[in-house]
């Protein structure tokens, strides 16, 4: 442990800019109005982070990035999970660009593209209901300089309106075996692409993506054909950590309107906030809480000063969220009693979006698993 | 084998066969999901016609209502008999021929607190499903509170006008009556001055507006009351004397939502619904101590509900112990459904997907601790009444 | 479920005279006077048991036994775990009575031993620090017509002072498999056999017992030769259940002195019992022993009535019961405070038999494990 | 690389060369058990001449109190240089020279709220290990109510006359002094009327018993005041206003409760406690899944007490989340005992088998909890501290 982890003066600003500007910009309201209008996310909005730098958090400064790090794409994205402003931030801003920065000059151009706002991905990795790279089956035959991609992506958040996707493919060997993937980059609207919406709990866009023969070439993949794991390693890390920094912004988020709520409440003529077994829970929350940031801390330091031993730092940063955020929400609904129940308030969306962020890029036991095999046990 | 022995086994098989020869075989072992119910009422119309040849032929040996008396549309069973019944009904996975919440709240309430000419005029209709009852006691702002009612009940001589608004009234916007909590004394202490008070919901001044649910569902309503007329005979048991009646219910509500934890999934254990379960998502320890645990507690539970179950049948009461089946086994129930929800990953996530409707059964299960009162409430009420707890 | 759960009159009536017997016989402070005069129980007590019939509870009646049934040995067990009465019920009068009434009419004098209180047992079983009976390697030598016992048992109850040993041992197989193991029923004092008293936390009697080339016959072999683990079966069960209502019945008795303090002890000017946190966990708790109380009763009634079935219902008793107690004395020292920490107060005396309780026989994962298997997972 | 990171660098590479130079080689790495813990006092006796030569050694380079001014005897060292050094021990392996509560909890409340006299006098006798102190804060009958003091020191012109009784006053009996809460004011509101006062422990009138403990052990005593009299100029601070330097300790005391709940298991990991199990205990799920969550939590904890520690250097103060490490530290030391004590098996509950010390270090990690501010007392502050919860 030699990078602190007490937030920088830079950082703290860029938390105070971001929470301003999402309160604004894109509170609860703005995903429940979202939703009513039938819509995963607002291009405006995007666009508008475009412009403060944001999609480029993480896209270096020669091709036009902010390259502000891992630490600050989690602040932006505690930010965004404590009002659940809806975006490709992940998808793109942080698991495209981490995959495309270590991918040569050749990506120069998409990672402009995502600087700018204007390139948004998708990433197609599941095909199961479980997240489990290793078990990909969908197949890139090859044939001649050509590759015919066929199969199904399960679960692929952002899967509908990304213009690009990333999917990663097996070229060689049998599904299960880590090896013999190939990671490609492809136009979402090439021939043999069906991609279908999935309605999911927490109204983001998600999409089952059956490849029929979509063609690819040789300038198609990224890093090396058969090494797509490794290639896809610092994009699915940088993901998982974000993923995490927004479940905790959204437990934080969740927290903080039901720690409101028992203090305006009143019932049997007192305020339900003073009844101590809400207050022991309460506080147990927040604690629960405070020490889940400083794993969320964690991963973005490490991820920014030494990624190569991140493993260990990001699945600590994942399985903690994953268990907060449900608690959170299970305290938030259970607190609110009646009214936390109805679609009208918004307590239910943080319900939502914790399930799925709980299960996507790996679950709190896929993520416990790494650390009990990093801690040799 | 004693007398009374011999007399249940021969009971256990008239009733077996008689299942057996009466109850549709489509209908037999069908998964208890929210359309296989029939709820019954005015406006009520069967998915097919095995459904309602099931119900008329319930009616006729009174089974709808297997201990109600004969006089009233049930079947006068004993406890022990009911219990036999119901066995033989799970055996043979024959569904209820109705569900209502005339059978499970109003009439018992009428049986102990109505008069004569109430019961010759509700309960033949709730037996035979021609009326569907909801229950109007939560206000907005009220919470756990309930006996905080503000609706008001003033005594117009030959009438009593109603005005006030009730939440959390379950499918009023298809419920034909509904029976409620007013208030028609506002000098008395709070828990005086209710009444309990029936109303035709097609009564002048009633309207309802179902509320949307974060399971996208709206099996509850607002329900307003804009001088409503209602006649005086429909007052029950005595004037301000309502909070004794809504106790009584309340204590049967809660055995009964403790007991529909294991209900809610249709009769299938953790274990079948582990085992249906796509790839082995039990190879995760945790998961799989998860399940393991669950699986230890909900079998106790249900022995536990069993064993209560027996004890009211020996006709010693169940009490105060009652808010510990309904804390323990609503959240047994959510437990069950966070589990279901993990093991199915992003396939439960869909609305729509593989895991059908598993994510609104399990967004429902998050009231299960609210409604019917609060697991906070559940747990005063075991530490007050039950250990004798002191007040500040 | 068929039979009911409740108590019989005859029941209600021998866990009422259980209770008033051993509130004066054996209160929590004749543990802590055993254990002052570094005695594992009191040899009267055990007597006085015997004249009471407790001793021959599963004895038949054609034994000279009460024959009362595993329901109410239960109830006795309970009562005992209220007030820890210390004594070799459960290794002799549940344990070796269920093991001798299957012998046949060979064992007729050692069950009339059991039931006049004259004969004590101990189960030597486990070889190391877990429950694992097929694990079994302490090895039974055929020399002609005679057996050579040799091995170590670690962890044996009432090793030190039971006057004969119930010892499986392999005859055949190797360690591992549940095949090949015998029952041997030997006097505790043969020559080969060192009895080391081990210093357990419960101040109970627990022994190493080392077998070095013990001589047994095939006299001494209870059931059939490599068909021990079967010949235990009903003994395990029946002390599996045993124990799990002694848990149960500590949990309430722990339960009980905690809420006693709760009523009496003031802080902050006010009783500690009048804070909603601690009357909520309370409730929690109460809650807790009543669901696990259902568990005991049914063990009992599955044993009495349909014991080839057992497996399930002797499973779900020990594991909620080890759970139950586990939480009852957290609870019970947490809410003392500090007075519950010292020796000189009886609640500490819970929590080190509730660990004890724990273990022996099998812990909570083993029997988890059990029920799991039946369900089908 | 700025001067000072250059300064820090230099610093560091100083200070583990001087610690590889001067900790005898037979004390790196050796476990801290019990016995291995140098206390001082005058009547100390050390357990081999390593830990006097490396008592002595660190003495003359004031690393005894690394922060505390040259002075009193400490090394006048910054908070980034005492992090670096504390780094280094522990990566060198190099033991504490020395512990004491003179050193965690008087020195830091002299420094704050003593007279120069008193420093004078008493800091350096602490640095030096010469003398042991003592707190006598508790009393019976008062639990988590500290302010409940009814031990009284009277002002007898020319001395105090003090006469009460203390509890779970920590190794009393072989403490040289003690420091104690006392009421000087019997009219004063319970907080107020309190005074902080320093005691010869070979005062006529002192008295200490022993207090055993479940674990067998008595860390803690009962220490008596028969009328003892106590020279004037022994008060700490403002007379009556006693009560701030125990709020302040108490902080001070919680930050090294929690923390300690890494420290207690001598630095090692749960994963290396169980990699020398014997046996495959892990193979258990529900053991496996206690391990793992177990494992995230301590884990995560860790970042966070690493997170206070930076911010306290950084100047900026923990104030009352302290309550939350407090709180959190001493539930995941109670869990991780109770997780190596199922993993022990029959093992764990002899006193003295294969694990050794096992069961009484399981039963001492529950007074963790209750000392220094109970669980309850921590979340009580945190909601209302904190949380600004709402009084009822």
């Amino acid at each position: 442990m030699t990078q602190s982890l007490l937030e920088t003066e830079d950082e703290v600003m860029l938390r105070d800019a971001a929470r301003g500007f999402l309160a604004d910009a894109s509170p609860v309201s703005a995903l429940r109005a979202n939703r009513d209008a039938g819509r995963a996310h607002d291009p405006a909005l995007w666009t508008e982070m475009a412009q403060m730098g944001w999609t480029g958090v993480l896209v270096p400064e020669d091709a036009g990035g902010a390259d502000m790090g891992h630490r600050a794409a989690g602040i932006l994205a505690e930010e965004m999970g404590q009002v659940l402003a809806a975006s490709p931030f992940l998808s793109t801003a942080v698991i495209a660009a981490s995959v495309l920065r270590d991918a040569g000059p050749r990506a120069t151009g998409a990672l402009q593209a995502i600087a700018t706002g204007q390139a948004t991905y998708a990433l197609a990795l599941d095909e199961g209901p479980k997240f489990a790279p290793a078990a990909t089956a969908l197949r890139a035959e090859r044939q001649g300089n050509a590759f015919r991609l066929s199969g199904t992506k399960a679960f692929v958040a952002d899967g509908t309106t990304a213009g690009r996707i990333l999917v990663l493919a097996r070229t060689s060997g049998a599904p299960g075996d880590p090896a013999g993937l190939t990671l490609f980059d492809i136009d979402a609207n090439r021939a043999g692409l069906d991609r279908q919406a999935l309605s999911t709990i927490d109204s983001r866009d998600h999409a089952r993506l059956v490849f029929d023969g979509v063609e690819a070439t040789g300038d198609d993949i990224i890093g090396d054909l058969d090494n797509g794991f490794a290639t896809l390693r610092p994009g699915l890390q940088a993901g998982q950590a974000a993923l995490a920094a927004e479940l905790t912004g959204l437990a934080a988020g969740a927290a903080a309107i039901t720690l409101g709520y028992l203090k305006d409440r009143r019932q049997f003529d007192r305020t339900i906030g003073s009844f101590q077994a809400l207050q022991h829970r309460a506080a147990h929350l927040w604690s629960e809480i405070e020490v889940t940031a400083s794993a969320i801390a964690n991963a973005g330091r490490v991820l920014d000063h030494t990624p190569a031993d991140a493993g260990l730092a990001v699945s600590l940063a994942k399985a903690r969220a994953a268990q907060t955020a449900k608690l959170a929400v299970s305290e938030a609904v259970q607190m609110h009693g009646g009214i936390g129940m109805t679609d009208a308030h918004d307590i239910g969306f943080f319900m939502k979006r914790a399930r799925v962020g709980a299960e996507w890029l790996g679950d709190y036991g896929h993520h416990a698993a790494v650390i009990a095999a990093a801690r040799g046990f | 084998m004693s007398d009374a022995t011999q007399d249940l086994a021969a009971f256990r098989a008239d009733i077996a066969a008689w299942i057996g020869a009466n109850c549709p075989s489509a209908l037999l072992g069908r998964p208890m999901d929210e359309n296989a119910i029939v709820w019954g009422g005015r406006r009520w119309t069967f998915t097919d016609d095995d459904q309602r040849l099931w119900l008329e032929r319930a009616i006729g040996r009174g089974l709808t209502a297997p201990r109600w008396p004969v006089e009233y549309g049930g079947a006068g069973l004993t406890r022990a008999q009911e219990k036999i019944y119901r066995e033989e009904m799970e055996r043979l996975g024959a569904p209820p021929p109705l569900e209502s919440f005339g059978l499970w709240m109003l009439g018992p309430a009428l049986l102990e607190f109505g008069n004569a000419a109430q019961k010759a005029e509700h309960l033949p209709k709730i037996t035979k499903g021609q009326i569907r009852w909801c229950q109007g006691y939560s206000e907005p702002g009220a919470g756990s509170d309930l006996a905080n009612v503000q609706t008001r009940a003033e005594d117009m001589g030959d009438h009593w006008l109603i005005n006030g608004q009730k939440i959390w009234t379950s499918y009023a916007d298809r419920a034909d009556w509904i029976f409620a909590l007013v208030r028609t004394d506002r000098e008395a202490p709070k828990h005086r001055g209710i009444s309990f008070l029936l109303m035709d919901m097609e009564t002048p001044g009633i309207t309802t507006r179902p509320i949307r649910l974060i399971s996208g569902k709206s099996p509850f309503c607002e329900t307003f009351f804009d001088n409503v007329k209602v006649p005086k005979e429909n007052l029950v048991g005595e004037l301000n004397r309502g909070w004794d009646i809504a106790k009584y219910l309340l204590t049967h509500e809660r055995e009964m939502i403790g007991g529909g934890a294991r209900g809610l999934l249709g009769g299938r254990s953790v274990s079948q619904i582990l085992a249906a379960q796509e790839g082995d998502v039990m190879a995760d320890p945790v998961l799989r101590a998860e399940a393991m645990q669950l699986e230890v507690d909900a079998l106790a539970f249900g022995l536990t509900m069993d064993r209560y179950k027996d004890q009211a049948e020996a006709g010693r009461g169940v009490g105060n112990a009652s808010a510990m089946l309904k804390y323990y086994g609503t959240e047994l129930n959510k437990r069950r459904y966070e589990l279901l929800m993990a093991t199915a990953g992003s396939e439960g996530v869909e609305w729509d997907g593989a895991q059908g409707g598993l994510a609104p059964e399990w967004l429902r299960t998050k009231a299960n601790s609210i409604e019917g009162g609060t697991t906070e409430v559940m747990l005063d009420i075991i530490a007050k009444r039950v250990l004798e707890m002191p007040n500040q």
